[in-house]
């Protein structure tokens, strides 16, 4: 079975050529590896490539097949992408939203604006605070305040939705 | 003598306190929040009782059930620590009141050395060189834009109780002047509960260099050298070493001089540190004194022998120091990096959460100072420092070498750390070089966080990789009831990737 | 110049020797058996390849292979380790007959020293002193029995190629001599290839104690002072210690002479370790030198602050000494304990198997090399060695403290481990007082095994915990569907005992 | 529910009598314990019994309710017996045969007895090698030999049957 996968803007077909014990052959573009993969640890597999031993570390995301993987210096974000949703025409419709995401879990210890309210770039929206540093969250662009979905002493998640803004 | 110490404190300091009170033979009684029932401190020391909700100020700060625990669980004496309770004059009284020893020096000290200015005004007494700057900022604007032109610019404000970089920003020109106050106010307010913030002069090309003193209460006090605390981000430390590559044999000795005059002119006693910004023609200035095990302690540990908290605690104990100044060596090269929990290529935002997967660096001339382990969620209430990754070698080049090999082995996941960002700062040509100063990350922020070029090769791997785990994600539900375990449980489901060929 | 080095072998030594290699930039090479795929040298090395199957002789003992891989992987060096063939005399001259450097002694020094006779009658020429016994025993028992009545009993039978334990009987009488012999035959043959065996006066109450010799190819010898080896069962090392708590500075002077002479004699070069029995009258005999790192070397490396392996690999570069004797010196105290998966209840059977859990001791003071990691299988091909904890303080108390803080804090689960016996160690009083020779494990091995009286309070919380435990497993699968996950993903079902309560 | 828990020669009666949160009372035979029990790792969990801090693991063995617990310097073998399977009478009947089970995973170096061979305490029966070293088991007593279930260069496991003795 033939696969997409993305690395950030960079997209490969792979394909597994063969398997024997731990050996997998398996093209990915234009080039073909043969790597001896054996799983570790939770997560953690050990892989030599040519004599190469690599550790490499992978973290599924709540996206099925989102993944991010660790290697010595680098992170991957890497994105399985199942072969009958794979449509390479079909580009995401321009946001006209601009969505506050918190940048980290924390909590909210002022909300700036309200819904109605325009904003430019640079215009404070949030103060957030976590491990007792107080951050300022900044609009990037113009826009108007369409939703706040955060208030005070709010305990907020990673990447949870604080603010829309109708660019 | 000492028989049970309450540790007033948690994270990594507490289990580093509790770990010397076990090899002294005395028994650990730790103290938590909410946040913190499963903490390493708890499940290590010998006793542990609840304080209260997660925010420090219903915990950590709660002077009254602290010393009601210590009470109840007749401790004799109380750590507290650094950050908290570990400065506050309030707190070493009460447990002066409560009939129980502090572990640190005396309330006379802590407020002296706590309140920033009455410290720089007593330093001028006793002849220590200190930073041109202001007392308490008056209420007008117009008045403190005036002290600032007076100084000029850049300058810095601090927060008159601060320590650790809260309430603490730098101030490059007049329009930033009153939002970075008001700024600063705020997280003095959090973090001390005293908003009174001072300003000074912001010196050019400044190291931040410190010495550890320890004190007994027979009169003798002692340096153990200095430690260079110049990289820094948000003016919080994050890697130091000693001896520090910049200051001379004479400079050294000019400055411990000091440091120890220092110490005396308020009777210190216990472990303090002093410390210093040195500009960089070599100008030395006091900034303040720490009244209060350090961070950073454990490098000055390595290079001398000493066990500061030993020390500490014996001081406590009204015994006299055990080593005279001549006696106390500095060997070898101590480097330390502090293992944040937090996202340095997006402005070091703190990354709580849980912890995954944890490797600690071992071997040949490694330690490690930390509290997290896997399956332990870094609570969002507290420090974002994890642990504490000391090395030591001959040599400062031998050092740098052994903390990258130490880096490479720490493997810490489920949060967002630092531990590519201290390895960009060990091949960071300034920092092997040894010439660096206080500016360093900021100056070089952008090659210290820029990912390595990616090879190709590595990439195509790791998406092979991923398409393997996917594929085996699906088939893992068959694998698992189909696997043999020898131990009649599916423990973990390592070994060979497929159980069956999927291919 | 080296640039990649092939470490021939496996385990803690193998991890330890590339850590060095990291850290002085060299790519190192790993090769593997069949039973170690996921072992921690072959993940940790830059390269790693294949060697063969599990057993020994397929694998880790096959010169053919290892010569092979290191030509195709280009590495320009081949270090031993300990055991397997770092003190195999073909091996070493098949690597320079490769046109690769052997990091170790010259063939002709290991020949001299690694056969124990021949190495018997070399030091009696050099004027060291020797144990008395004899050359290798005759075929006709009633031959061998004649000379153990003439060295009289106890005799020790010892393997002449042997070291490590292996192939070595203590006989008390003479109806064991001839079982005995044949025992150690068999063990030889399978451990060496070689069933030589010959016999030597046991000592009374000896003490087991070594120095380590370091020589260039440049005529200069320096010795990194002692190690202290005697606590020891089945004539294998558990703890270790420098300095010697036994010998006087007048005795160390003079051993620390014969071991020179003694490496001077094969013009040694390299890292070596030159054993002495000590009996209780402090008399002292060459037993015998490994021609190789030695397991204990690290505490050596910490009272000395050289790291041994890189010393090794610059000797192998043809560089000189860079410290000459006068600079070498003992500071504090080191004790290593060998961590074993064994039980030492049970005739420290060996006990290799799946690592559930591992909490490795950390802090001041502490190293560990090991190779172990949560679910590793160990081989049963291979040594029981888990890992080495070292630990150092200023003193011998202080060091014996933190040895009973770091066992306190070291947890392995899944393979049965000494890590409790080692505890009794640090708590008897023979090793307290370090009063102590080579019977102390035999003569106090009741003690030293026997279980805490257990309180009764501690078992009745055990039966409570095994109790709610497998309440929980009932309950378990409902539980996990339920619990909400902030990762989206079940990872650990850790915090709360019950999800819901069930009573 | 209250059940019975072994361990060892002791056998105790166990009653859950209130759980708060992590708070469980708890009686065992005559005593009750308040503890506030959380598992954090795998089979691993922090107990505060009045104070005191306690770790303990758990490790479940192939027998249902059976488990090794070790405690800081002790380790318990412990029994959690089903309420119906719990018979207080029901002894097993004395073994007739001595059964010599491998004391370590290894490999089988020599069988020194055969199926009928008589066989006294002291016999030696197989040399097991195991990490490097040979250990002979011998028997504990006479008796003829029923079954050998191991040859030379047999791979064993711990505890795995290798021959059987009748008395």
């Amino acid at each position: 079975m033939k696969m997409h996968v993305k690395s950030g803007n960079k997209e490969k077909s792979i394909k597994v050529l063969k398997k024997e014990g731990d050996i997998f052959t398996v093209s990915v573009g234009e080039k073909t590896y043969e790597l001896d993969v054996v799983k570790v640890e939770e997560g953690v597999y050990s892989i030599l490539n040519n004599g190469n031993s690599i550790n490499m570390e992978m973290i599924a995301s709540d996206q099925p097949g989102n993944y991010k993987v660790n290697t010595l210096y680098n992170s991957f974000n890497i994105d399985v992408l199942p072969a009958v949703a794979f449509s390479p025409n079909g580009k995401v419709k321009k946001e006209a939203h601009q969505l506050i995401k918190s940048p980290m879990p924390g909590k909210i210890v002022r909300v700036k604006v309200k819904v109605g309210d325009t904003v430019e770039a640079g215009t404070p929206l949030i103060v957030l605070s976590a491990m007792k540093m107080e951050n300022e969250i900044k609009s990037e662009g113009k826009g108007t305040v369409t939703k706040v979905a955060v208030k005070e002493d709010d305990l907020v998640k990673d990447g949870q939705l604080m603010i829309d803004i109708k660019v | 003598m000492i028989k049970k110490v309450l540790v007033a404190n948690r994270g990594e300091i507490a289990v580093r306190i509790v770990r010397s009170c076990r090899e002294m033979g005395i028994r650990s009684v730790a103290v938590y929040s909410d946040a913190d029932r499963t903490s390493m401190h708890v499940r290590y020391a010998d006793e542990a009782y609840r304080l209260g909700p997660a925010p420090s100020s219903e915990s950590y700060l709660n002077i009254d059930k602290i010393i009601s625990i210590a009470k109840k669980s007749k401790a004799d004496a109380i750590h507290p620590g650094y950050g908290f309770l570990s400065e506050n004059t309030d707190f070493a009284n009460r447990i002066l009141q409560a009939g129980l020893i502090f572990i640190g020096p005396s309330a006379e000290a802590i407020t002296a050395m706590g309140d920033k200015m009455t410290a720089r005004s007593l330093m001028k007494k006793a002849g220590v060189t200190i930073v041109p700057g202001t007392d308490e900022l008056p209420e007008a604007d117009e008045d403190i834009k005036k002290l600032a032109r007076e100084i000029g610019y850049p300058v810095m404000l601090k927060a008159s109780a601060g320590g650790g970089g809260k309430g603490m920003r730098l101030v490059k020109s007049e329009e930033d002047l009153i939002p970075s106050l008001l700024r600063a106010k705020s997280e003095a307010r959090t973090a001390f509960g005293n908003e009174a913030v001072y300003m000074e002069k912001y010196l050019l090309e400044p190291h931040h260099i410190e010495f550890q003193i320890m004190a007994d209460n027979h009169g003798h006090v002692v340096h153990l050298f200095e430690r260079e605390c110049s990289v820094q981000r948000r003016h919080q430390k994050v890697v130091e070493e000693t001896p520090s590559p910049f200051i001379t044999p004479e400079l050294r000795a000019a400055m411990a001089e000091q440091a120890i005059a220092a110490a005396k002119s308020v009777n210190y006693s216990g472990a303090g540190t002093v410390e210093f910004l040195v500009d960089k023609d070599r100008n030395f200035y006091f900034l303040e004194m720490n009244t209060r095990l350090q961070v950073e302690h454990p490098i000055t540990e390595r290079v001398t022998g000493i066990d500061i908290v030993k020390a500490q605690i014996k001081v406590a104990n009204n015994e006299p120091l055990e080593m005279s100044q001549n006696e106390i060596i500095q060997r070898g090269h101590a480097i330390e990096a502090r293992i944040y929990a937090e996202d340095p290529v997006n402005n070091f935002n703190p990354s709580p959460g849980l912890i995954r997967h944890i490797t600690e660096p071992l071997g040949l001339g490694v330690r490690t100072d930390g509290y997290v382990y896997e399956g332990f969620e870094i609570p969002m209430y507290y420090d974002p420092l994890i642990s504490k990754l000391i090395v030591w070698a001959p040599t400062r080049a031998d050092a740098i070498e052994r903390m990258k090999r130490a880096l490479y082995e720490y493997k810490i996941t489920g949060v967002k750390t630092n531990i590519s960002f201290v390895q960009s700062i060990m091949q960071a040509q300034p920092f092997v070089d040894g010439n660096y100063n206080t500016h360093f990350i900021d100056d070089h922020i952008d090659e210290l966080t820029k990912p390595d070029t990616s090879d190709e090769e590595s990439e195509d791997i790791a998406m092979i990789m991923a398409y393997l785990d996917y594929q085996n994600q699906q088939n893992k539900r068959m694998d698992f009831t189909k696997k043999q375990s020898p131990g009649g449980s599916n423990w973990k489901n390592f070994g060979r990737l497929f159980r069956h060929n999927p291919y």
